[in-house]
């Protein structure tokens, strides 16, 4: 059998298996992207908001900066965070480099400017509706980015979920400040990168696809939701 | 309702607004007083929601300037606009207006009892839980009226406020603009239903391409407009070829 | 909470599956868990002297001897050594097969210009090929040429690429063992003396780092080099092989 | 001084040495990366307007597929295109493996979900303003695809730079395709990887900084010439 | 000007629209022949503009049929339609024209033609160049009346065409009206000004919260109608309250 063939083979043991190690890593997986994603898009959508609502000086800058940043890579930020976190760095005391915590702090960063740099995009479109509505209504700046981000709701789930999955499949970040320590700080990706090393091509692949499979889920049960409350609000 | 008389007159110097390139809005100097309803009238593209926009403080003159008699920084809240194509927020008609008043720093339970009066007002209170944005186009504007009146403002500008209503739309709102007025809020409107104009106007800003060409009483203006060109337009016969 | 130690560790250690395999005999006699980050060994140094890691466990001689010299860590303990192997694809166009002269088979590919890949890293395992090409006197500044390629990459992704690209390289018998992806490789050269790979732990230097866990590291350094933890490294085996070998006499 | 600082210095002395090794990987990595976002939009924005736009059966599934493909990780694409490219693959006979070639297919691969999903969100939301008009007018399924690919133009180029960003700052597909040889398929990312692997942090700090200034660079003309046409072509 | 005739009798039978939750079109019954202009009278949100995207093939019935005499599948092509709130593309007035000409498959040379001749029509020449979207809204509805109109439709479905023109254009579009049917296009039309209905209708469908109401001759509707409710609607008199 060819290594593909192998590796879907292995993913569907892995899975009907259920095996324990498995479990454990998808579950922290789960939780480290999602609890950035979460935190993330907290900074990231009034960011983008605000640069998508208001005109300042230096709008236009930030504007740049944040589309550049979509440009950082992970492995850049973890060795940032990585240096931060360090026991001979600003936050060494905390102690918290290799722990799931360094992880989401890395993936956030990672994904901030992704949903901002996005979110503006989203935003600004609407605004070029909304803004002379809003502003004769008395909407002050934050209010109107608040207006928007609630009316432009079910586009920003698109949003998010793009960084969802960039956190999802980032690897150089967890890496580094994570450690892929087993049954601590193992994640998917780095289970994945791991196995690729020991040249177990068909467990990598079938990691990757246990990994895809998840997402999928995810995304259907958000695409889901979010139709259904579409349909209902409009 | 308000304090009439303290935001106003309204005093434009020189106001020019250029754009694309463009000058839209030449030179326009006038006053405009607590009292009278202020109707523009002019040709399409004659730049009448331009100037309404300009006074609203929702676009900068590129020249000239836009003095109220009491500066209204504060988010604009003591005026409100109707606009030729009002902007439904995507919530139901009774949340359009209630966010509107919440934005104005109006209290809840006053919100609540305003947004009742204000759609029963215009006829709406059947629809008050659709979404705004399926309205039909004279439903829109119609609630686009209610939301301003509900803000109470001392100054209301409305851009074509009976463009799109049906007959007796058009009617019950000739009656609100009557009542609005009636309460000390100034109205500055604009129209092409010369049959409005008349009813409502005290006076009579007349646009033509971007200038000013008179302010006069609404009565001398459809007996004896003082421009050729208002004489024109009131006989429907600017040319365009 | 749970007593664990974190130990910065070169991947080959980590990736042939000793740690798995002794890691859980040290626990259940300790109850001291042991968190292994795998890194290359310049790395794992470079963690330690940030006092990121309460142990290194490393395979880079000198560099060690440079790291306690600094002052990074307390004592060099030589844990075990295993060795490296010339691998290169089974049709061996460079005709090294069988010898057992490293420096011999290393100039023969330098001649006939066949691929060789090359770690490229700055790892244990580079720097030991670096001195390797040296003994055979070879300049590889002047012979480099596109044969030779330097992969910048781990052990593992180094086997992966060369497998591809016929090419031969020298990689540590503990990874070739564990390695799955060998496709066409076979090993050519073995049992030079000069292929000797020690291993040695170092306790960071809690005077400088004072957040090392100084007991706990120094508890798994002391049953590493004790005779059931010597033990344990050597009965580790894949496919009946042994890995590593116990190598305590062999301190400094 | 401490990383970050010598990791500046060493940004600075790179770049004002204009170290021929630097160059040659600075050029590689934008050939690399702008050949495979240049590929992967003229792939995937068809594909966003179509989802955008058609209404066919299976649209929602593909919706939430390209969603999902956004957390595909870097890795797992490499092994794949590895797989397909190797000698004993299908694609084998082309040896194209480990070259340049190589790292731009899997990059391609990579950013053709995340400009897809992107795109579609932003011509949906166009979509639901012009659909009546252009169906009115007559436009097929084609040309209002068409239409709103060249009237959401402005917004669509942060999806591209989206794109551009993820394939510039990832490490994981070009290192297992391209296998970081040293003047051949060494870029930026890869380079930055080896010398975090070396424990040279300031250097590989150094050569993050070099390339987020690259981004930064390309970015502020994109957005630039967007400023320019926006305000010429409205 | 296209082939009367082959697209008409339009059928409607039973045609019900529902969204929403609510019943928008009721069981509608109707035939509209080629020929006599159609007028669609009705107060605001009775259906009216529902109804026309019905007819129009953009929205499909819940229940009941809608049949052309001649299926019109290949994109509507031989049918044209001026929204009530009419959506302009990101480009200049003339690439607006040329482009849905475009999309019609009208030869390049015909589109210049056309497109000059049709801004001449609605008085934009002076501004073909200018973004369609910075357009002023009577302007735009213009355009949109050109960008129909270009198309040489055999049926024209026009939804207020003349709401937010100054008086000038009103007439104008009377007359552009006049010219188009005189051509043979079938024009099906709605408004809220009676007097363009008066002066343009040569029958009458009257709407009333999704119900067809009557289908009469013009004439007979603005002296006699049928229903009580239209009745009331002509005088203004259709109660909210
Ligand atoms: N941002 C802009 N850029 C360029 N031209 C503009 C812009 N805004 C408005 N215009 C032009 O200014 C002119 C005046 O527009 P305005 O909307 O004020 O007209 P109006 O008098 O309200 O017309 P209508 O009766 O049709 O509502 C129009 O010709 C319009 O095309
Ligand atoms: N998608 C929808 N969902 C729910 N309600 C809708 C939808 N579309 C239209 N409606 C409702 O259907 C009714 C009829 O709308 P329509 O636009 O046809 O009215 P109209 O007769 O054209 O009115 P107007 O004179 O104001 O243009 C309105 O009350 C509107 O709120
Ligand atoms: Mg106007
Ligand atoms: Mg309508």
């Amino acid at each position: 059998m060819n290594t593909l063939g192998l590796a879907f083979q292995q993913a569907i043991d892995m899975i009907s298996r259920g095996d324990p190690e498995l479990v454990e890593i998808v579950l922290l997986s789960l939780r480290v992207s999602l609890t950035a994603t979460l935190i993330a898009s907290g900074i990231a959508l009034p960011i983008g908001a605000a640069t998508g609502v208001a005109k300042f000086p230096g709008r236009q800058v930030l504007i740049v900066i944040f589309n550049a940043l979509m440009g950082l890579p992970p492995v850049v930020i973890g060795l940032l965070v990585y240096l931060l976190l360090s026991r001979a760095g600003p936050l060494g005391d905390y102690g918290l480099l290799f722990t799931p915590t360094a992880m989401i702090i890395a993936q956030t960063i990672l994904i901030v400017p992704i949903v901002a740099a996005l979110s503006r995009q989203v935003i600004e479109d609407a605004w070029s509706e909304y803004s002379e509505q809003l502003r004769s209504l008395g909407a002050g700046l934050t209010q109107s980015a608040l207006t928007l981000l609630w009316d432009t709701r079910f586009s920003l789930v698109t949003v998010v979920l793009a960084g969802f999955g960039r956190a999802a499949a980032e690897v150089g970040a967890v890496m580094i400040v994570g450690g892929n320590i087993a049954g601590v700080t193992r994640v998917m990706t780095t289970a994945i990168a791991l196995e690729t090393s020991k040249g177990d091509l068909p467990l990598a692949l079938g990691l990757g696809i246990v990994l895809i499979s998840l997402v999928l889920l995810l995304n259907a049960v958000a695409y889901g939701v979010k139709r259904i409350a579409q349909r209902r609000y409009g | 309702m308000g304090y009439p008389g303290t935001l106003l007159p309204l005093q434009l110097d020189g106001v020019t607004f250029t754009a694309g390139g463009r000058t839209i809005l030449e030179g326009i100097t006038a006053r405009i007083e607590a009292g009278p309803r202020t109707v523009i009238l002019g040709p399409n593209g004659a730049g009448k929601s331009v100037l309404m926009r300009v006074c609203h403080g929702l676009l900068a003159p590129t020249a000239g300037t836009v003095k109220w008699n009491v500066p209204d920084r504060p988010g604009r809240r003591r005026q409100a606009m109707v606009f030729q194509r009002p902007v439904m927020l995507r919530r139901s008609a009774w949340d359009n207006i209630t966010y509107a008043l919440k934005l104005a720093g109006v209290a809840r339970k006053d919100r609540d009892r305003r947004a009742q009066a204000a759609l029963e007002q215009v006829g709406l209170s059947r629809l008050a839980q659709s979404q705004a944005r399926v309205l039909s186009v004279g439903e829109q504007q119609r609630l686009a009226l209610a939301r301003a009146w509900a803000m109470r403002p001392e100054v209301l500008f409305l851009d074509e406020p009976t463009a799109g209503l049906d007959p007796t739309a058009t009617g019950e709102v000739h009656r609100i603009i009557q009542a609005i007025h009636d309460a000390g809020t100034k109205i500055v409107m604009t129209t092409h239903n010369l049959g409005l104009a008349k009813y409502c106007a005290d006076e009579i800003l007349f646009l033509n391409e971007g200038r000013l060409l008179e302010q006069t009483p609404a009565e001398r203006f459809f007996t004896q407009p003082a421009s050729a060109k208002a004489h024109a337009f009131l006989c429907g016969e600017l040319l365009w070829h | 909470a749970d007593k664990f130690i974190t130990v910065a560790s070169t991947t080959s250690a980590e990736n042939s599956g000793l740690f798995r395999e002794i890691l859980p005999q040290f626990k259940q006699k300790t109850g001291i868990a042991v968190r292994v980050v795998a890194q290359g060994t310049g790395q794992a140094l470079d963690t330690g002297r940030r006092c990121d890691a309460d142990v290194v466990f490393v395979h880079d001689p000198a560099s060690e001897e440079k790291f306690v010299a600094e002052g990074h860590g307390v004592k060099r303990h030589g844990v075990m050594y295993n060795d490296f192997v010339l691998v290169g694809p089974k049709s061996d166009p460079a005709g090294v097969a069988g010898g057992k002269d490293i420096t011999i088979a290393l100039k023969k590919i330098a001649n006939t210009k066949t691929p060789f890949a090359s770690r490229g890293d700055n790892s244990g395992t580079h720097k030991a090929e670096r001195r390797l090409w040296q003994a055979a006197g070879i300049d590889l500044e002047k012979a480099k040429g596109p044969w030779y390629r330097e992969m910048g990459s781990g052990m593992g992704a180094t086997l992966n690429t060369a497998a591809q690209m016929n090419a031969y390289l020298l990689t540590d018998r503990g990874t070739w063992l564990s390695f799955k992806n060998p496709v066409e490789l076979a090993i050519l050269v073995e049992g030079d003396t000069r292929l000797f790979n020690p291993y040695s732990v170092i306790l960071v230097n809690p005077t400088k780092c004072p957040n090392v866990k100084k007991d706990l590291g120094q508890a798994f350094i002391d049953w590493l080099v004790s005779p059931e933890g010597q033990k344990a490294i050597g009965a580790y085996q894949i496919g009946g092989k042994q890995l590593f070998f116990p190598n305590t006499n062999a301190n400094s």
